[in-house]
Order: structure tokens, then C-alpha cells, then sequence
């Protein structure tokens, strides 16, 4: 029985991927459990530009889920690269860089910065800066900054344009990472395959709103902000479906798995490696019970690889 | 999961509820209080109200879905806590030096463990007219009495009522405007700074703010910090 | 003080309506309160032919909210203008029938018996037929039959033809009821104003998947199913804030409201009526205690009129 | 909202709480249970089990979420129940005629208070050898014994055990394919059905099937049914 797969020509020791945003540069929940144990860690969003993120209020809850609107703060591409980046190279799990931009530029230079972080690191010519970028998540979903990024994620013009550009720029494996409120995922999805894209990661969160009736005015200063966790599941499942049945490349799905049943449901929808992102504010050892959990259900259920079940719906 | 002991009402809203188990906090440290399994998706941030033997009690106030649950909880129920996080007061540096500790409404909670944390430490307690009556208040000025000579102070603006020259430093907690108030009245003002919270370790970026002319996390690098250097930016707003 | 208001040349004493396929015909609830002080009741999903419904589980639990695959169970318009609808007479409120259908013929002489109903009622050519339909509201919204109803409501072509056609020949003033999973919600609802709508209803369920993992196959046989309840209220309040931002006619909002407050929000995001579905079988006194919370609200921050807080977000 | 009495675990994942209050229901009629205010989105159908003086009881198995929550709850603790819903077994037409009570599994709920409610019937339990240890079984045949005569039936088809010429009716309430043996077995069958429900009021439209030809609302019009009435297409499928 195992766990272990291969995608992006990279060994996933199983299919859970902490997500990004929620779990910082991988050392934030190392008291609950060591983080090695994952398949891989996305690290929170970068752009080509350090960004402060919103004002206000920026996380809350909702019926069976979470809004935020952390609006992509991080130290810049340049800073994590030689920073966060370095650090979590004491974790042996596969290494993501979810990478966003509010520009076409911004997204192919921020690229193109990867691009030779990667290559000296291979080259072996810096000293100081060992660790490389296994995988690019291309973040065009964010709906949580004002300038762009989910604009790329909305319609398959926009996606068509920033993948092929950043394509051209990166030969680093890279997901382009969806948004819920496409206007077709699907097509937006088999766009990004068809510009090159290795693999789909789904879904982000929901652009969606809440309001403070006693002040009268949105509980976030940036009015809409990010639906997660498992209030959307039974959406984002749907989505996965759809996207893994469209696409021959590999699919990362995610959007409300807190447990490993949650895990297997996506799997089982055709998910290749899976997210948890809200997960561990519910339960800070929720990256540890899904992959415990995952192992058990398949000694159980006789399960000798994952692959007898992906994709079975 | 942890059990309850108690969870008494001590006023209007406000509660003190104790929790079966062994812990160990410095005073300004909070807990991640949740409860029903999932249904809740995040934890509440409380502070660390007092640390006994087998048992730590947290005071909080009802004023939402959360909390209301909270006080809805019986002896003998469970409850499921995370914790400690964060850093708290500066204890050891004040140890025997004298110190005002000035709450205002709910943040009066984490003084009582600093009180009895400190050799020299005075308590001020800022509580407007709703929220207690004045049996409630005096109930209140007496549990804070254990620890240290304790005031109360009903709407009233402390940072114009004290002497601030007489102290060594000033621990608080409580609304924003009052906290920055305080800032301007002596140079080691120790404040408690509150955000809403995702995850309480650094990871999710719900709570940063600017101290000291940098980004840093409240659940993590606070949430307690030298109040000068904290940047009031909203709480300017409001004045 | 007062929570009566005019649209559609219609009075409604309050803005609380029942949703559709959630109330039944207005008789079902009435162990609970009289119905008669709600707003508006939109009575259970009609289409041309009756219909059996869909096979297997029909209705699951998730979190924070609920999934249905019911597919549009209802005995036809005819009987439905017959029986059901003459029961509903006794009730005094806005009687809505959401109509349903699979191609743009069953739309359209769905649409024709109504019409037609209607004049017999008000020439008093029917001694036994006395009550009218007060308000269409056209469901291309359903994603619970195979057939269609929601196919035209994913596109603005879809859209167009069907509002275009049935308004051709429905003179009774008519709502479009809205489907989150729109391409572009936005320009469906300009699209439905244009083609001759007198007002925008969403949003109706999500398309959503749930899967029994032991079983190794989906919980519904249709596959996907329809999310609704609070899981989705921060989602579709959005929704009716652009649909009201963009379109003058009057809009029903819905979608996970369970509490005054949370209709105060939607009234905040410009919502003219609000529905309330699954909120009933979450308490089954969800209508009155919404009517009466409204009230309570405006008295306690002396609202006059719903008007003062409409759209003010 | 209603206190707990009393929620008492039976056998492996059986339970039997009773809550405090006055209610008045037939034999084959069922409540909706729910708890944690509104974080439960569909409340769950529970037969009743018995109704006393100021009290009323359900037996209940824990299979997912939300019987396990209703398995946490204590005494003292307090849950929202709606009801009763339905009609119950036609209990006045065979008051004094010989009746049959077969149940299997979970399905032994509605027989204890029907067997009350009649005075010549005859308790068959069909419990399967996993859920309960030989002690529990006995236990539960001791409790229903107090009403009518009761034998345990472990793992075997009581459709071909019993001679059911002697019997006025048969009252059955179980898995569907039972329910259809049964059917077969006798012309006057009564049969419990059980479907998934929203409202259980008629609204929905989540729980019909056919009955006599004609679409029929488990929750409203049974949940009891004639069984040579109803279309068994589910059953059957299973055969
Ligand atoms: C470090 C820290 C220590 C605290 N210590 C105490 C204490 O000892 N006693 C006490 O009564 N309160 C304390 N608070 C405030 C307490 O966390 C909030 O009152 C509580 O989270 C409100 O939850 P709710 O569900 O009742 O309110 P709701 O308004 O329904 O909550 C909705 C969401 O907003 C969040 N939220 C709302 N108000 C606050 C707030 N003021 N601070 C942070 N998050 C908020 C909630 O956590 C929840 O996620 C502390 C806050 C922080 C950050
Ligand atoms: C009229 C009627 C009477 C019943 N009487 C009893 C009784 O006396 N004792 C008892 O233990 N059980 C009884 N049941 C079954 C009971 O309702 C389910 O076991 C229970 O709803 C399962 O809920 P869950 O959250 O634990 O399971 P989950 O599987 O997690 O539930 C998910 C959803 O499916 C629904 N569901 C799952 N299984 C069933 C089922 N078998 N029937 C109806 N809905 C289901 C739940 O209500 C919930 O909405 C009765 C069902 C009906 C329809
Ligand atoms: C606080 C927070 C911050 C997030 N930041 C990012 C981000 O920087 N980049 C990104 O691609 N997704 C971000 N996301 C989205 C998550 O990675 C994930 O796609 C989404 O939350 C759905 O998964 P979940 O329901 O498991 O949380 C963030 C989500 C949350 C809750
Ligand atoms: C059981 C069920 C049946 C429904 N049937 C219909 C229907 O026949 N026609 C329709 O337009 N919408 C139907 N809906 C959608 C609701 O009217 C409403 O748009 C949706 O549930 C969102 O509102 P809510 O979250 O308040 O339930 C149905 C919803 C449910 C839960
Ligand atoms: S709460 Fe997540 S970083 Fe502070
Ligand atoms: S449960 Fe709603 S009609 Fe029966």
C-alpha cells in the first residue's frame, strides 16, 4: 500500500498539500506536527512587489465557513526567494510557490524571478540560496486584491494571455490555480492546459459578501472578500469533477477538506493531490489527520494505491 | 477536549469559566477556545484570565455567536482549547517595580493573572455603568483585591485621572482610543492589541499590524507590544 | 412605521416570501403560523406536463447548509391552476408561480395556460377558478433536471430567447429567478430586464456534488445536486448586490437567509423582497420570525421604511 | 427547546433518551430532532419510542453526524424536537385483534409504544448479531416484554419463520426488503418507510413514493403505509 505518486516529475509522498495562504512558509504549525509529513507545502501567495494586503477586518466567520481578505500580503518575490524560501528547505516535502501578480508584467517578471532563482540553485552557483522551486502555483484567482489577478482567472481570454506568457518565461512545472467564480472553468482550465499549464489546481475562494447591519456597511473595508471551508465543498467537488473529466493533466483540488473522507471524496471526483486550507484553523493537526486518515481508509477499504480510486464518479 | 468545571455569570454578559486541565501561561498569552467540533469554523481568542493547579479560567464577554455558545456551557460539558500563544507582558523585567494596570471593559481579563504575577502592581479596573451592577463591580473589585490594590473606575477617561509619574511601567488592555491615550502618558506603556484571528500562529496573516515601523503578526509576535512603537492607525481614526 | 411596499403593481404587506419548492403550496406550514402573514408565497415549481421527481435520495445535509435533487416533482400547470393554487385563495398574500420548463415550447404554453387562467379569472368566466396568479416567477434556474430549465439560464443567449418568448405572450408581471452557476449573473440579469422582466429573482440553488465514499458513488443518482442554505448567504448576497447595482426593475433576493438580520443584509444589498428557503426546515417558524424580526429591527433603529436602508451598501 | 431526562446507551451505538416535557403522539409517529441551534441544517426524523406523564423517549442508533451528536448529549442538556409528524399504525382497528410486531434492527423503536397501545400483540425483534452483546439483547426483550410477549430473532428472515395464519396483522417497521417479505407474507401488512427528509411537514417533496398508485409524502401521509400498497421498487432492486 502507499501514498506515493509522481506529477510534475516530482515525488509526492501523498496527496495533501497544505494551501496557500493558510499555512504560511510551512514552520507556522510545526508545534501540532512536523510538517514533513505532507506531500507539499504552498507557500503564501507572492507578487513581484512586497504588499502590505488590506485594512480592516480581515478574516471572519460565516455558516460553515470563513471569509478573508488578507489581499495577498507577502515580502515580494525577491524576499521569499531568498528568505522564506531558504527556510523551508529543512522540510522534505515538495516546495510550491504560489505566485501572483496584478499585471501581465508583474506576473512574467515575478516568473522570470523564479525562473533563475531555479537555475543558479541547479547551477549550484550561489551558495547561500540551495533550495529550489519544485512547483509553480499560478495564483490567477485571488479576489482579494482590487488591481487584478482573479481578472486573468474570469474568462479564457484572460487566462490564455498570462499563462502563455508566463510559459514562455518558466520551465519550472507549473499549476495554474482557478477561481470558483469563473465564468466557465472548465474552459478557463482546458485554456491553461492547452497554453501549456502541467497541471490545475481548484478551486480558490468565492468572492462574496457580508454585512454589519448595525454599522450599516460591509464587515470588509475592501467590501468583498474570500469564501472557504466546508460550507463550499459540495461546490468545489462539482468543480473538480469537471475539470479533472476535461483535463489530461494533473488536478489539485481542493476547497472545504477538513478530514480524510473529504480528501477521498475529491480523489474519488478526480483530484490527483488534494488542498487543505481552512482545515487548520479549525484544527491545527488537520494536515496530520488527513494523511493518517487517508492511510487508514485505504487499509480498510483494501486500497493498495490511489489510483483504483481516482476518478471513479 | 477539555472539561469545564465551572462557568459562572458575573455580570450582565460577562463570565468566568474554569477549565479542567494541566496548564502552563505567562500573563497576555491567549488560548484558541472553540466548540461543537467543526461547526465552528474559527477558534476564539481569549486571554488567559488565571492559571491554578489542574485548571486555567478564562473571563469573557458574550457578544456573538461564539461567546454566546460559550455561555451556554454547564459544568461537566467540553470544550476544546489551543494554547498558549503568543507572547505576553513583560513580567520578569517588572517584577518588583511598580506598575499600573489599567483595563478597560473587557480587557480587564488578563490583569488579574498579571496582578498576581507582579510584586508591586496596582489595578485599575474601567467598567461603563451598563454592563454591571454595582453589586457585580464590587464582586469584581474584590477578586482583583486578591492580588493588588484595585480601583474601579466607572466611564471614566484613565489617562486622565492617573498620576503617571509614580510608575515604573503601565500594562493594559482594552479599546484602542484608550490604549493610545495611555501611550502618550508614559514612555513604557504595555499594550494588548486585538485582530480577528484565523489561525493564531503566524500562518494565515488576519491579524498584522505595524510595530515598530514593521509588519508583524498579533497572534504571534503580540499581543502584547511596547505601545509606543504600535502604529494606531485606526485607532487615530476614531478621535 | 411600515414594512409594505408596491412592486410589480402589486401590494405586499411585508417583503418576507416563501421560496420556491420549500413551502409547498402555502398550506403546509400552517400548524405553525398563518401564512397569511407573510409577504408572498412562490408555491413549488410547475411545468407544463406533471412531473414524478427525481430517484433516490432527494435531500442531504452539509455544512451549513443542505443539497436537493427533488427534479422538479409538481402535477403540472393545468392541475396546478385547478387545485393547488384555487387552496391557496384562502391565504391573503402575493401568490407566486414559478414556473419551470424543459424547451422553449413547455416555457412558453406553460406561460399561455397561466395567461389564459388569468383572464378567465378576471372576466369571472370561471365560477370555480377565482384565484389569479399573481406573479410569474420563471425558474431557468433549476439544476436538478436533466432536461433543461437551467440551460437557459447559464447564458444570456439562453436567457434572451426564453424571457423574450414567454413575455410574448404573459401579460401577468413576471419575475426571472436567477442561477448562481450563470456565467455571468450580471449580464443575465441585464439581458432579462431588456428582454421585458419585471423583475429579478436569484438566486436558486448551486450545482454541487457530494459523494458516499464507502458506496464509492455519488449520494444523488442525478450526480450533482443543488446547494442551498447559509453555507451559500455570503455568495449569493453578493450576487444581488451587483444584480441591483445593475438592473432598475425590482429584486427578490435569496439564498441562505434564516434571520431578520440576514434579510437586512440582503434589503442592505438592495434587495426590494427577500425568500427564505431552507430556513423552514431548519425552524419551521422561519417566516414569522423573520416578519417580526424586520419589525423589531426597523423599530429599534427607527426605520420607517425599508426604503432608508435599501441599497445603502 | 426541551431538557434531557435522561439519554441512555443500550447496546453498542443504541441509545434511549428521554425528554421532559408533555407531548401527545400515536404509536408509529415520529419527531424531528435537532440540536446545536442552527448549525444543524436538517433536523432528523425519530420515531417515537414511548410518551409518559410529562416525558417522551426515542430510541435511537447512532449512523453519522447527527445521531452522534443527539449520543453526547446529557442530562440536563437541552435539544429542539418538532412534532409529532405523521399517522402512526392503525392502532384502533386492531385494539383487541392479534397483531404482529416485527422489527429488525433500528426498527424495533415504534414497536414498544404501539405494543402498549394494543391488547394482543406480539413482539418480534430481528436484531442482527453485531449491534448488541447477548446481555443487551436480553435486556431489550426484558423492556419490551412488559408489554407483550417478545422473542429475539438474531440474524435469520422472520418472513420465514413465523406462522402468520394466526395473526389479524402484521406491524412492521425495518429494512425495506423485510418490509416487502412480509408484504407477501400476509394480506394486512403495515410498514414504516423511511426516507431522507427536509420538512417533514409536505413542503418539499423529499420524501415521496408511490402508495396505491398515487404519489404519497412519507412524512405526511405515512410514514406508515399499507404494504401491499406501496411499489417497492427499491426493495426490489435489492432481490
Ligand atoms: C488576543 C485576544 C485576546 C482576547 N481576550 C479576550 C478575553 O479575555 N475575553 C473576552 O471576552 N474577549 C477577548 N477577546 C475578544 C474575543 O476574541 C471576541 O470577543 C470573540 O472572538 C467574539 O466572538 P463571537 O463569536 O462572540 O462574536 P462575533 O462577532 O459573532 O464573531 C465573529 C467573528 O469575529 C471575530 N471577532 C469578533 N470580535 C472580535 C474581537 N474583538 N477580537 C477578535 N476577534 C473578534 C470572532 O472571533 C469570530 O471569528 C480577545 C481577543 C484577542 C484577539
Ligand atoms: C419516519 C422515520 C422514523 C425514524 N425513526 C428512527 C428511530 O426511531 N430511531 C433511529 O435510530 N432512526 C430512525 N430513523 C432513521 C434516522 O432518521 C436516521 O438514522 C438519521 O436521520 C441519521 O442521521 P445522521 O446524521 O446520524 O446520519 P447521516 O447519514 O450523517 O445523515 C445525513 C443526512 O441523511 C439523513 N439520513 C441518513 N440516514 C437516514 C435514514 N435512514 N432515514 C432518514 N434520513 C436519513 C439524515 O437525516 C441527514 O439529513 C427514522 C427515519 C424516518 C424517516
Ligand atoms: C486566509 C487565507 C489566505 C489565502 N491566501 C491565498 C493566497 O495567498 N494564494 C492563493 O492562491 N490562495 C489563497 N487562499 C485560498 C486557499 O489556498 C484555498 O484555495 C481556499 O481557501 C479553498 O480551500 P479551503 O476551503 O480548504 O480553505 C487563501 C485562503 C485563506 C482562507
Ligand atoms: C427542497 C428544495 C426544493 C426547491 N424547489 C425549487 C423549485 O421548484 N423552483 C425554484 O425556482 N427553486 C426551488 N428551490 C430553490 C429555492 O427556492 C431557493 O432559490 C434556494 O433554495 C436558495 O434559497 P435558500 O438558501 O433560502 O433555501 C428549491 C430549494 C429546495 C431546498
Ligand atoms: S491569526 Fe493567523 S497570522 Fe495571526
Ligand atoms: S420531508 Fe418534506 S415533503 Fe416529506
Amino acid at each position: 500500500m502507499t501514498m506515493q505518486s509522481n506529477y510534475f516529475n516530482l515525488s509526492f509522498k501523498n496527496p495533501v498539500i497544505a494551501a496557500s495562504g493558510t499555512f504560511g512558509f510551512g514552520q507556522e504549525y510545526k508545534a501540532y506536527y512536523n510538517p514533513s509529513i505532507l506531500g507539499g507545502i504552498s507557500a503564501k501567495g507572492i507578487t513581484l512587489e512586497a504588499r502590505r494586503g488590506n485594512s480592516g477586518i480581515r478574516i471572519t466567520e460565516t455558516a460553515g465557513g470563513i471569509m478573508n481578505s488578507i489581499g495577498l500580503e507577502n515580502p515580494g518575490v525577491e524576499s521569499f526567494l531568498a528568505d522564506e524560501l531558504q527556510q523551508m528547505s529543512t522540510i522534505d516535502t515538495v516546495k510550491i510557490a504560489n505566485l501572483g501578480g496584478s499585471t501581465l508584467e508583474t506576473y512574467i517578471e515575478g516568473a522570470k524571478l523564479i525562473e533563475e532563482h531555479n537555475k543558479k540553485v541547479k547551477a549550484n552557483a550561489s551558495t547561500l540560496l540551495h533550495t529550489a522551486v519544485d512547483l509553480v502555483e499560478l495564483n490567477i484567482s485571488c479576489p482579494n486584491v482590487k488591481e487584478g489577478g482573479i481578472a486573468f482567472g474570469i474568462t479564457c481570454e484572460g487566462a490564455e494571455k498570462v499563462v502563455r506568457e508566463v510559459r514562455k518565461v518558466l520551465s519550472v512545472p507549473m499549476a495554474v490555480k482557478l477561481s470558483p467564480n469563473a465564468e466557465n472553468i472548465v474552459n478557463v482550465a482546458k485554456t491553461c492546459e492547452y497554453e501549456g499549464a502541467d497541471g490545475i489546481s481548484l478551486i480558490n475562494t468565492f468572492s462574496a459578501l457580508k454585512i454589519d447591519i448595525k454599522k450599516r456597511r460591509p464587515v470588509f473595508d475592501n467590501v468583498y472578500a474570500g469564501l472557504s471551508g466546508p460550507a463550499i465543498k459540495p461546490i468545489a467537488l462539482k468543480m473538480v469533477r469537471e475539470v479533472a473529466k476535461a483535463v489530461k493533466v494533473p488536478v489539485i483540488g481542493m476547497g472545504g477538506i477538513t478530514t480524510a473522507e473529504d480528501a477521498i471524496e475529491f480523489i474519488m471526483a478526480g483530484a490527483h493531490l488534494i488542498q487543505f486550507g481552512t482545515a487548520s484553523f479549525i484544527n491545527p493537526y488537520a494536515g496530520k489527520d488527513i494523511v493518517e486518515g487517508i492511510e487508514a481508509f485505504m487499509k480498510e477499504e483494501n486500497i493498495k494505491s490511489l489510483d483504483e480510486i481516482r476518478g471513479i464518479i | 477536549m477539555y472539561k469545564i468545571i465551572s462557568n459562572q455569570q458575573i455580570g450582565n454578559d460577562f463570565y468566568i469559566m474554569a477549565i479542567e486541565g494541566s496548564f502552563e501561561a505567562n500573563p497576555g498569552q491567549f488560548y484558541m477556545l472553540r466548540g461543537i467540533g467543526s461547526f465552528m469554523t474559527l477558534s476564539r481568542p481569549i486571554s488567559v484570565f488565571d492559571v491554578g493547579k489542574d485548571k486555567i479560567a478564562f473571563m469573557y464577554r458574550v457578544v456573538g455567536e461564539g461567546t454566546k455558545y460559550f455561555s451556554k456551557l454547564k459544568e461537566g460539558d467540553e470544550i476544546t482549547l489551543y494554547g498558549p500563544y503568543g507572547n505576553g507582558y513583560p513580567v520578569s523585567d517588572y517584577k518588583d517595580k511598580k506598575v499600573a494596570l489599567i483595563g478597560g471593559g473587557m480587557g480587564i481579563a488578563p490583569l488579574f493573572y498579571l496582578a498576581k504575577q507582579l510584586d508591586n502592581a496596582e489595578i485599575h479596573l474601567g467598567l461603563n455603568s451598563r454592563d454591571l451592577t454595582a453589586e457585580q463591580k464590587q464582586y469584581l473589585g474584590q477578586l482583583y483585591a486578591t492580588h493588588a490594590p484595585t480601583t474601579i473606575h466607572i466611564d471614566t477617561d484613565m489617562s486622565e485621572k492617573l498620576d503617571f509619574s509614580k510608575y515604573d511601567a503601565v500594562m493594559t488592555c482594552g479599546p484602542e482610543i484608550m490604549m493610545y491615550k495611555l501611550t502618550k502618558k508614559h514612555e513604557n506603556v504595555y499594550v494588548s492589541l486585538e485582530k480577528h484571528m484565523g489561525c493564531a500562529v503566524g500562518a494565515c496573516l488576519s491579524c498584522t499590524c505595524d510595530v515598530a515601523g514593521k509588519r508583524v503578526k498579533v497572534c504571534k509576535d503580540g499581543p502584547v507590544f511596547k505601545g509606543s512603537e504600535v502604529s494606531y492607525d485606526d485607532a487615530i481614526k476614531l478621535l
